[in-house]
C-alpha cells in the first residue's frame, strides 16, 4: 500500500517508510501517511512524539534516514525547503516565526515572493513590467491584510504585535505563499478558548478556498471538530489513524495521549 | 518629493568644485567618496542581507589591482612553458575588467562563505582578505609586492571638442567619483526596493521563515554578494586610477573596518546611512588634522564612534530620520519570536 | 629529523600562547558573543605593561606578569562596565563597533604614550639556549610554554567544571532565565569580559621578551585569535586550546616545508578549507538542525 | 610669513617606525640649531612632519598633503626606497624638490626625476665599501647567505651585495625573504642554519635586525651576522650576546668613533644636541641623516635666496656643505636632461664584541 | 504573602501593566487570566524584578521587593517559571537543573531534589545528557518547571505552563501544580486554559489591557457570564 500510495493520482502528499535517527535516538520509525486534496488532516501525539520532526522532513528542513516523501507525484525527499515551497507546500512554525523588524505590510508583501517574476534588471532599471508587478503585489497584500483582519496593524512592526496577532501573521505569511498544502504546527498554542474558536473558523475558510491542511495541534477541541482524518504518533511510531470518532475512543490513544484531558475538550 | 531632494543634493555636490576650487579639499572629498562607494557596497550585504563581511576590502583591493595591472600590462611565469604576457589595456577596459574580476570573486566567496552563517561567515571573509593580502605581498612578479604598483595611468574621457582628456585634475577626479557614487546609490536603492531586495531583507530577518515561503536563500545571497563585490571592485578601480599607486596594504583589515564604521554609524540597512557615515568618518580625520596630534585625532575618531553607537544605536540616519520608530523596545527579544533553531 | 623536532618544539611553544589568546577570546566571543576586535589590543596592553614595569621601572619580570594579568582584568572589566553594559548584547554589530572604537582608542593611546618605535623587554632567564638532542630550547620560550599550559588548565577547569563557569554559560544563553535562577548577571558579564581580557594581557606580557612590543602587534593577534576560536568551535574551551596549537603548528610547518612567505596566509587558508569541508568547525558539538 | 616650511615625510609608525623617528629627531635638531643661529634669509625654519606609516601609498598621500595643503617649497623624505620611489611622481607633478636622506635603491636616482637629491649612499656603494674591507674578516668570508626584507631596499641590497661578492669569488648561498612586518623569523633562520655558509648579510629595519639577532642566538645559529643599512640594533648595547660573539654593522655615522669623522666638530655638535634631548643612543647612527638633510636644504635655500621650489632645486646643484657624515655635494645621475642629484657619502664598518665597538 | 499595590510597567510608551493591585496569601493558589497582551506575563516579570516598576510597590512577606534585583527575589523564595520555557539550550538537562539550584548551597539537598525531579519527570531522566535545546517543546516545558522548583521556593509563579503540552501531559502538569501547592508552596499561575485555571485555583484575577477588571474566588469567576462568554468559549 505504501509504495503505490505515492503514485495514486488523488494523493497530494504521501510519506512512505519515513525513519529518522539522530545521535543514536530513533525519532521516527517507518511512518506512512497519505493526504488527499481538499481535506483537513491532523497529526497528533504526545510531546516529543516526532510531529515537528515530521514537518521538518516534509518541508525539507531535515533529511530522513530512510523513506521518501512525495508531493504531487514528485519525490521531494531531501530537496531544499524553498524548492518544496515553490511546488506549493508551505508550513508554519511551532515557535512564532515572523520578520520582526519589518512592518506587518512588509511581512506579507515579502511573503508574496513566489508570485513575483521580475528580476535584477527590471528592478535596477525600474522597467514598466516591474512597476506593474509591484502594484499588483501590493494590492494582493492589502487583500490578505483584510482576510487576516490585520488592516489596523499594517504599519506596525511585527515584533510589536501581541502574541496572538503574531501567530495570526505567521499563518498569513504561509497563506500568502499560496500553498496547495499548508502545514500548521500548533497554530492555536497560546490562544484562549474563544480566540481558538475564531482561529478555527479561519482555518475552515482557508480549507474552503481549496487549500489542503495538515495540522499539528494539542487543542483537542479544535482537532476533533475540524479534522477529516487524524493520525496519532507516539515515540516516532504511528499508533492509530482514522476519523475523530475512532481516535477519541481508541484505548491506546487515550492511554498515550489524551488521558482525561479529552473530557475537557468535549466540555 | 524624494526624487526632488535627491536631485537637489546631487546638484549641490556637483557644484562644489566651482564654489570651492581648492585642489586639496577636492582630493580629500574624492577620497572619502571612494570609501563611500565601498561602504554602499558593503551595506548591500551587511545592511540588507544581514551578512557581515569583514573581508570587504578584498573586493576593493582586487578591483584596484585588476584595474592597475590591466592598464599597466604584466607578464608572469605561471610555471607553464611560456610566461603569460598581458599588454597594457585602455584604462576603461581595465576598469570594467576590475568590476568583472571583483564580481567573480564575489561569486566564488559567496559560494563558499554562504555555506556558513554568522560568526563563521565573518571569519571566512576575514580569512579571504588575509589570503589575498598575502598573495599581493608575495607574488612579487605580478604585484610588485610591498614595492607597490606605481605610475598607474589615470582614467580618461572623450570630451567633445577637446578629444581625450586625462582625468588628473582634482576637480575632474571629484566629478568622476561623484558620478560613480550616484550610480552606485541608485542601483542599490532600486535593488532593495524590489522583490529581490525584499527577499534579502527577509533572509536577514529570519532565514528559516524566508526559505519556507520559497525564497532561494543561497541564490539570493550570491546575487547580492556578486553585486556588492562588483561595486566594491569599481570603487577599487577608481581608487587605483586616482591615487595611481596601489600596495598590498589595501587589503588590510583597517580598510574593511573603515567601511563598516561608515555603514553602521550611518545606519545599516538604510540607503543614506553609508553616505552620511562616510562623509562624517571620511572627512573627520581631515577636520581634526592640524588641530591635534595624529594619535589624538584617532582617539577622537574612536571616541566619537562609541558615542554615536551608545546614543544612536541604530546609526545616525535612523536616529534623525525618524524613519523607523523607537527601536530599542521592539528589538528586545520577545522569547517566542526569535529562537529560530527549532522551527 | 632534528629540524622536524625543532619545528615541532617551536610550533608547540607558539601554540600554547595562541591557545591562551584563543580561550581568552572564547570567553568573550564564543560565550558572551561579543565580537571583540580589541582582544589584540589587550594583548598589546599586557606587553606594554611588561615593558613599562620591567624596562622602565626595573621591576621583576614575574611580578610584572602578575600585574599585567591584574591590570588586564581591571581594564577589561572597566570596558564592559562602562561601555558594553549599556547595550548589553542587544545588537551584535553595535557591540562589535564599540569594541572597534576601543581598539582604535587603545592603539593610538599606546602610540601616544610610547611612540611607534618597537620596544624591547629583556628576558629574566638565561639567553643561552638549552640543547637537548640537537634541539635548541630557549629558556624564555620554555617558561612561556609552562606558564601557558598551567593557565590553560586552570581556565579549562573554571569554565567547564565550576559553578561560576556554569553560570557564565547560562547567562549568555538566556539572560533573563539566568536572572530568574538567581545569577547576578551584571557581575557575570563584567567578570567574564575581565577574565578574557586578563588572559589576553598575560599572553602579551609572556610574549613580550620573545618578540618586540609595538602598537600594531594587536592587529594580527586579534585576527588569529578569531581564527582559533572558530577553528575550535564557538564557545568550546577545549576546542580553542586545540585550535591554538593546530594553527601554530600549521604555520610553523607550513613555513618550514612550504613557504615562509605565506606563513600567515596558511592559517587562514586552513580556515577556509575547514569551513568548506566542515562548516561547524573542527571540534564543535553537533547542534539540532532545522 | 616669517617662517619657511620644510615638508618631512617619515615612517613614524609601522614596521620601520624606529628609524623614521630617529631621522625626524635629527631633522628637528638641525632646525633648532639653524634657527638658533638666526635662521635662513632672516626667517626661521619650520618642519611640517607627516607620518607615512611605513607604507608607499601613505607616502604619496603625505606628499600631496604637504604640497597641496601646507604648500611646502621643499621636502625631505621618505626614508624607505619604496616610499621614496612612490613619492617621486608627485614631486614632478607639482614641481617640488626633495632631499632623500635614507633610501638606498639605485632606482631613486636613475629613473630620471630631476626633483630628487639624495645624500645617502646606494646599496651598491655600501657593497663596494664592504668589499674593500673583506680582508679584515677572520676567519675569511667564503660563503654568505642573505636575509632581506621584501622591498626595494632589501631586494636591491641583496642583489648589489651578491654581484660585488661574486666578483670577489665569494660563494652566495640561500636568500631568505622576510615580510616588512614579520616578527617571527624562526622559519627563515632555520632554513639558513645548516646551509654551510659562514656569514649572513641581514638587510632590514632596526626592529627586524633586533629580532633576527635575538632569534638567531636562540636557535644557536653559528654564522657571523652582518647588518647593512646604517641601523644599529638597540638591545645589542645592553645585551651584547654570547661571549666572544662578533657582529658586524655597516654604518654611515659611528658615534663611537666620532673624532675620526671628516668634520668632528659638526659631528660633536650633533651628538651633544642628541644627548641633551635624551634621545636613545643607538638612534645616533640614523638621526644624523635628518640632520644632514636639513642642513643641505637650509643651505640650498640660502643659495637660492628665496624659498621657492624651482629656485631651491637649482640651488641644490650648487650646494657644497660640511655635514655629520662628511662633505655633501651632488653629482648628476640618471638619463640625460632629467638627472637626479647623488651625493657620495662615507661608509663605516664597525664590529661589536662583548659590548665593545671597534672600527674596521 | 505577596502584595502588589498599584504597580505600573511600561515598555517605552506602551503601558503593559496599569496600576495593578493583587494579593496572594500564604498557601493559596491564585491564577491570572486574560486575553493575549493583557499584561499577565508583564506582571510576573515585574514581581521577579525583570521589568522595572515605575510606580506602586510590591511586598513579599512584609518586605518591600519593588525593583529589587532578580537574584535577591529568588533568594527571598520566589521562583518564576517563565513564558516560553527559556531553558539554557546548550546546557544539558542535568546542568539546567543544577542551575535551578544556583542560589542554594546545600549540596546534599540539591542532589536529593534533583533525584526527586527526575523521578517526577522520567522523560527528563532519559534525556539527562541531552542539550536542552534539542528537546521537544513539551520536554522543554517539563524541564523549565523542574528547574523552577529546584530553588525550593515558597512562592512559585508559572507562566502558561500548559502551553504546547499534550492533553495527558497538561493533566499531569496541573496535577503537579496542585501537588506543589499541597506540599505547602504558594502558587501564582498565568494560564490561557481558563477552564483548567479556574478548576484548580482558589482565587483568580482577570486582566484586560493592563488592568485588573475582575477578581474573585474560582467559583465566582466560573459563574460570571462575561467570563464564560469571553474566555471559556461559550
Ligand atoms: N537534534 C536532535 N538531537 C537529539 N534529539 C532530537 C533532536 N531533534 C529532535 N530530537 C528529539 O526528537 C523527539 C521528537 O521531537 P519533536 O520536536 O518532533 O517532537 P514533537 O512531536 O513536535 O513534540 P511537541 O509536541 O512537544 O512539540 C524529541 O524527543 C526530541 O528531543
Ligand atoms: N518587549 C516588549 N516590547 C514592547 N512591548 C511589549 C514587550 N513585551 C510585551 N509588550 C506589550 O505589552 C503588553 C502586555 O504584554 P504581556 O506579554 O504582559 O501580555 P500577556 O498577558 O502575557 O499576553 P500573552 O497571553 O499573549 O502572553 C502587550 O501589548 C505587548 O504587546
Ligand atoms: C636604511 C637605508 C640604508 C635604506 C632604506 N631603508 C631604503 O629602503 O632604501
Ligand atoms: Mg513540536
Ligand atoms: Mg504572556
Amino acid at each position: 500500500m505504501t509504495v503505490s500510495a505515492a503514485t495514486q493520482p488523488d494523493t497530494l502528499l504521501s510519506l512512505s517508510g519515513i525513519s529518522l535517527r539522530i545521535a543514536g535516538l530513533q525519532i521516527l520509525s517507518d511512518v506512512d501517511l497519505r493526504i488527499e486534496p481538499g481535506r483537513i488532516v491532523s497529526l497528533i501525539g504526545p510531546n516529543g512524539a516526532g510531529k515537528t520532526t515530521a514537518f521538518n522532513i516534509i518541508s525539507g528542513y531535515m533529511r530522513p534516514s530512510a523513506g521518501s516523501v512525495h508531493f504531487l507525484g514528485q519525490d521531494i525527499t531531501g530537496r531544499q525547503p524553498h524548492e518544496i515551497a515553490k511546488l506549493g507546500l508551505v508550513r508554519s512554525f511551532q515557535r512564532t516565526n515572523i520578520f520582526g523588524n519589518c512592518t506587518v505590510f512588509e511581512n506579507l508583501l515579502t511573503a508574496f515572493h513566489m508570485q513575483g517574476r521580475s528580476g535584477l534588471f527590471g528592478a535596477i532599471f525600474r522597467l514598466p513590467a516591474f512597476q506593474r508587478e509591484e502594484q499588483a503585489l501590493q494590492a494582493r497584500t492589502r487583500e490578505m491584510l483584510c482576510f487576516l483582519e490585520l488592516e489596523h496593524r499594517a504599519d506596525d512592526l511585527a515584533a510589536n504585535l501581541s502574541y496572538g496577532e503574531q501567530r495570526l501573521l505567521g499563518v498569513g505569511i504561509a497563506l500568502a505563499a499560496r500553498p496547495k498544502l499548508l502545514l500548521l504546527d500548533e497554530p492555536a498554542a497560546g490562544l484562549n478558548p474563544s480566540e481558538t474558536e475564531d482561529f478555527k473558523q479561519m482555518v475552515r475558510r482557508v480549507a474552503d478556498s481549496g487549500i489542503t491542511i495538515l495540522l499539528v495541534e494539542h487543542d483537542m477541541h479544535m482537532v476533533m471538530s475540524i479534522s477529516d482524518y487524524i493520525m496519532v504518533l507516539n515515540q516516532g511510531h504511528r499508533i492509530a489513524d482514522g476519523g475523530p470518532a475512532d481516535i477519541q475512543s481508541d484505548p491506546e490513544v487515550i492511554r498515550a495521549y489524551l488521558g482525561s484531558g479529552l473530557q475537557r475538550a468535549e466540555a | 518629493m524624494r526624487r526632488l531632494s535627491f536631485l537637489i543634493t546631487v546638484a549641490a555636490l556637483a557644484s562644489l568644485p566651482v564654489l570651492w576650487p581648492d585642489p586639496y579639499l577636492l582630493s580629500v572629498v574624492a577620497a572619502a567618496g571612494i570609501m563611500i562607494i565601498a561602504a554602499i557596497s558593503l551595506n548591500l550585504l551587511l545592511g540588507f542581507t544581514g551578512q557581515l563581511s569583514l573581508g570587504h576590502a578584498a573586493f576593493f583591493g582586487i578591483g584596484a589591482y585588476t584595474s592597475a595591472l590591466l592598464s599597466l600590462g604584466f607578464d608572469v611565469d605561471l610555471g607553464f612553458s611560456s610566461p603569460l604576457v598581458v599588454e597594457p589595456k585602455p584604462v576603461w577596459v581595465a576598469f570594467v575588467g576590475a568590476i568583472v574580476m571583483a564580481s567573480l570573486f564575489g561569486w566564488l566567496l559567496g559560494k563558499v562563505a554562504f555555506r556558513v552563517r554568522g560568526a563563521y561567515f565573518v571569519i571566512v571573509t576575514i580569512s579571504f582578505a588575509q589570503v589575498m593580502r598575502m598573495v599581493a605581498l608575495n607574488w612579487v612578479d605580478l604585484t610588485e609586492g610591498p614595492m607597490a604598483l606605481v605610475s598607474i595611468p589615470p582614467l580618461s574621457l572623450w570630451v567633445p571638442g577637446e578629444g581625450v582628456v586625462r582625468l588628473v585634475s582634482k576637480a575632474s577626479t571629484y566629478w568622476l567619483v561623484l558620478a560613480a557614487g550616484v550610480l552606485a546609490y541608485v542601483i542599490v536603492a532600486n535593488l532593495v526596493r524590489s522583490r529581490i531586495g525584499r527577499a534579502a531583507i527577509a533572509l536577514r530577518e529570519n532565514e528559516v521563515l524566508a526559505k519556507s515561503i520559497g525564497i532561494p536563500v543561497t541564490r539570493c545571497l550570491i546575487v547580492f554578494s556578486v553585486l556588492s563585490a562588483g561595486i566594491a571592485g569599481a570603487a577599487g578601480g577608481l581608487y587605483a586610477h586616482t591615487v595611481r599607486i596601489i600596495d598590498p596594504d589595501v587589503f588590510l583589515f583597517i580598510y574593511t573596518i573603515t567601511m563598516v564604521i561608515m555603514v553602521i554609524a550611518g545606519g545599516k540597512g538604510t540607503l543614506a546611512g553609508p553616505v552620511v557615515g562616510g562623509l562624517i568618518f571620511g572627512l573627520l580625520p581631515e577636520v581634526l588634522r592640524g588641530v591635534v596630534a595624529p594619535e589624538v585625532q584617532w582617539i577622537i575618531y574612536g571616541a566619537l564612534m562609541i558615542l554615536i553607537l551608545l546614543f544612536m544605536p541604530k546609526g545616525i540616519v535612523p536616529a534623525f530620520g525618524g524613519l523607523i520608530k523607537r527601536h530599542r523596545i521592539s528589538l528586545r527579544r520577545r522569547p517566542s519570536a526569535t529562537q529560530g533553531v527549532n522551527p | 629529523m632534528d629540524q622536524f623536532l625543532q619545528h615541532l618544539v617551536n610550533g608547540t611553544v607558539l601554540g600554547a600562547t595562541y591557545a591562551l589568546l584563543g580561550i581568552g577570546l572564547t570567553l568573550i566571543f564564543g560565550i558572551m558573543k561579543v565580537v571583540n576586535f580589541a582582544h589584540g589590543e589587550l594583548y598589546a596592553f599586557g606587553a606594554y605593561v611588561a615593558y613599562a614595569l620591567v624596562s622602565l621601572l626595573q621591576m621583576d619580570y614575574f611580578v610584572a606578569l602578575v600585574l599585567a594579568a591584574g591590570l588586564g582584568l581591571i581594564l577589561g572589566a572597566a570596558i564592559e562596565f562602562l561601555l558594553l553594559r549599556r547595550c548589553r548584547l542587544e545588537n551584535i554589530d553595535e557591540v562589535m563597533l564599540i569594541m572597534i572604537g576601543v581598539m582604535i582608542i587603545m592603539q593610538n593611546a599606546e602610540l601616544l604614550a610610547w611612540g611607534g618605535v618597537a620596544k624591547v623587554v629583556p628576558t629574566p632567564l638565561p639567553q643561552e639556549s638549552i640543547i637537548v638532542g640537537g634541539i635548541y630550547l630557549s629558556p624564555t620560550r620554555l617558561f612561556v610554554l609552562g606558564a601557558a599550559i598551567v593557565l590553560l588548565l586552570v581556565f579549562y577547569l573554571v569554565i567547564e567544571r565550576s559553578r561560576l563557569g556554569l553560570a557564565m554559560r547560562s547567562t549568555f544563553q538566556d539572560e533573563d532565565a539566568a536572572r530568574l535562577v538567581g545569577v547576578n548577571v551584571g557581575r557575570i558579564y563584567t567578570l567574564t569580559f575581565g577574565l578574557g581580557s586578563s588572559l589576553a594581557a598575560i599572553t602579551g606580557a609572556l610574549l613580550a621578551p620573545v618578540f618586540v612590543v609595538t602598537p600594531t602587534m594587536g592587529d594580527l593577534a586579534s585576527l588569529k585569535a578569531f581564527a582559533i576560536v572558530i577553528l575550535g568551535g564557538l564557545g568550546n574551551i577545549r576546542g580553542a586550546a586545540l585550535g591554538g596549537f593546530a594553527l601554530a603548528l600549521i604555520e610553523e610547518f607550513g613555513a618550514a616545508y612550504i613557504s615562509t612567505a605565506y606563513r600567515d596566509a596558511l592559517g587562514f587558508l586552513v580556515i577556509l578549507a575547514v569551513m568548506i569541508a566542515r562548516p561547524q568547525g573542527l571540534f564543535a558539538a553537533r547542534e539540532r538542525v532545522g | 610669513d616669517d617662517t619657511i616650511k620644510i615638508g618631512v615625510s617619515q615612517p613614524l609608525t609601522g614596521s620601520v617606525a624606529a628609524s623614521g623617528t630617529y631621522v625626524t629627531n635629527g631633522a628637528r635638531l638641525a632646525v633648532e640649531y639653524i634657527n638658533s643661529e638666526g635662521g635662513v634669509l632672516g626667517k626661521s625654519l619650520e618642519l611640517v612632519i607627516e607620518d607615512n606609516k611605513s607604507n608607499p601609498r601613505e607616502a604619496v598621500n603625505t606628499a600631496e598633503k604637504l604640497i597641496l595643503r601646507d604648500k611646502v617649497p621643499v621636502m625631505m623624505g621618505a626614508w624607505g626606497s619604496t616610499f621614496t620611489l612612490a613619492t617621486m611622481p608627485k614631486l614632478e607633478e607639482y614641481g617640488v624638490p626633495m632631499v632623500v636622506e635614507t633610501a638606498s635603491s639605485s632606482k631613486v636616482t636613475t629613473s630620471g626625476n630631476p626633483w630628487v637629491f639624495r645624500i645617502s649612499p646606494t646599496s651598491m656603494m655600501e657593497a663596494q665599501a664592504f668589499a674593500k674591507q673583506l680582508s679584515s674578516f677572520t676567519p675569511a668570508i667564503k660563503k654568505v647567505d642573505f636575509l632581506s626584507v621584501n622591498n626595494d631596499w632589501g631586494l636591491g641590497a641583496a642583489s648589489a651585495f651578491k654581484k660585488v661578492l661574486e666578483n670577489k669569488g665569494i660563494e652566495v648561498g640561500r636568500s631568505e625573504i622576510i615580510a616588512p612586518d614579520a616578527t617571527d623569523l624562526s622559519a627563515q633562520l632555520a632554513a639558513i642554519k645548516n646551509s654551510g655558509s659562514d656569514s649572513i648579510i641581514v638587510t632590514s629595519g632596526v626592529e627586524q635586525l633586533t629580532l633576527a639577532i635575538r632569534q638567531a642566538a636562540e636557535q644557536g645559529i653559528k654564522q657571523r651576522l652582518i647588518t647593512t643599512g646604517g641601523s644599529f640594533p638597540e638591545p645589542l648595547v645592553k645585551n651584547p650576546g654570547p661571549e666572544g660573539y662578533v657582529s658586524t654593522h655597516l654604518l654611515f655615522f659611528s658615534p663611537w668613533t666620532a673624532d675620526q669623522a671628516l668634520h668632528p666638530e659638526i659631528a660633536k655638535t650633533y651628538m651633544a644636541a642628541w644627548q641633551a634631548k635624551d634621545y636613545p643612543f643607538p638612534g645616533l647612527t640614523e638621526g644624523f641623516r635628518g640632520y644632514d638633510a636639513i642642513l643641505t636644504i637650509a643651505e640650498a635655500i640660502r643659495v637660492a635666496g628665496k624659498a621657492e621650489p624651482e629656485a631651491i632645486r637649482d640651488a641644490l646643484w650648487k650646494v657644497k656643505l660640511a655635514g655629520v657624515n662628511g662633505d655633501i655635494a651632488f653629482h648628476k645621475e640618471g638619463p640625460e636632461g632629467r638627472e637626479s642629484g647623488q651625493n657620495t657619502p662615507n661608509i663605516y664598518i664597525i664590529q661589536l664584541q662583548d659590548g665593545e665597538v671597534s672600527a674596521l | 504573602m505577596l502584595k502588589l499595590d498599584d504597580i505600573t510597567v511600561l515598555y517605552g510608551a506602551t503601558v503593559a501593566v496599569d496600576r495593578v493591585s493583587l494579593e496572594v496569601n500564604e498557601g493559596e493558589f491564585v491564577t491570572l487570566i486574560g486575553s493575549n497582551g493583557a499584561g499577565k506575563s508583564s506582571t510576573l516579570r515585574a514581581i521577579s524584578g525583570l521589568e522595572p516598576v515605575v510606580s506602586g510597590s510590591i511586598r513579599f512577606e512584609g518586605r518591600p521587593i519593588t525593583n529589587a534585583r532578580p537574584q535577591q527575589i529568588v533568594e527571598h523564595g520566589i521562583a518564576h517559571c517563565p513564558e516560553g520555557r527559556r531553558v539554557f539550550s546548550q546546557l544539558n538537562v542535568r546542568e539546567n537543573l543544577e542551575m535551578g539550584a544556583y542560589c542554594r548551597s546545600d549540596h546534599v539537598g540539591i542532589r536529593d531534589d534533583l533525584e526527586a525531579m527526575l523521578n517526577r519527570f522520567p522523560r527528563l531522566r532519559e534525556r539527562i545528557e541531552q542539550p536542552a535545546g534539542t528537546l521537544s517543546g513539551g520536554e522543554q516545558q517539563m524541564l523549565a518547571i523542574a528547574r523552577a522548583l529546584m530553588s525550593r521556593p515558597r512562592l512559585v509563579m508559572f507562566d502558561e505552563p500548559s502551553l504546547g503540552l499534550a492533553p495527558n501531559f497538561v493533566e499531569q502538569v496541573f496535577e503537579l501544580t496542585a501537588q506543589i501547592r499541597a506540599s505547602g508552596t504558594t502558587v501564582l499561575m498565568v494560564e490561557q486554559n481558563a477552564y483548567a485555571a479556574l478548576e484548580l485555583c482558589d482565587r483568580s484575577y482577570l486582566l484586560e489591557t493592563g488592568r485588573v477588571v475582575l477578581q474573585g474566588t474560582a467559583r465566582e469567576m466560573r459563574d460570571n457570564p462575561d467570563i464564560r462568554k469571553a474566555y471559556l468559549g461559550g
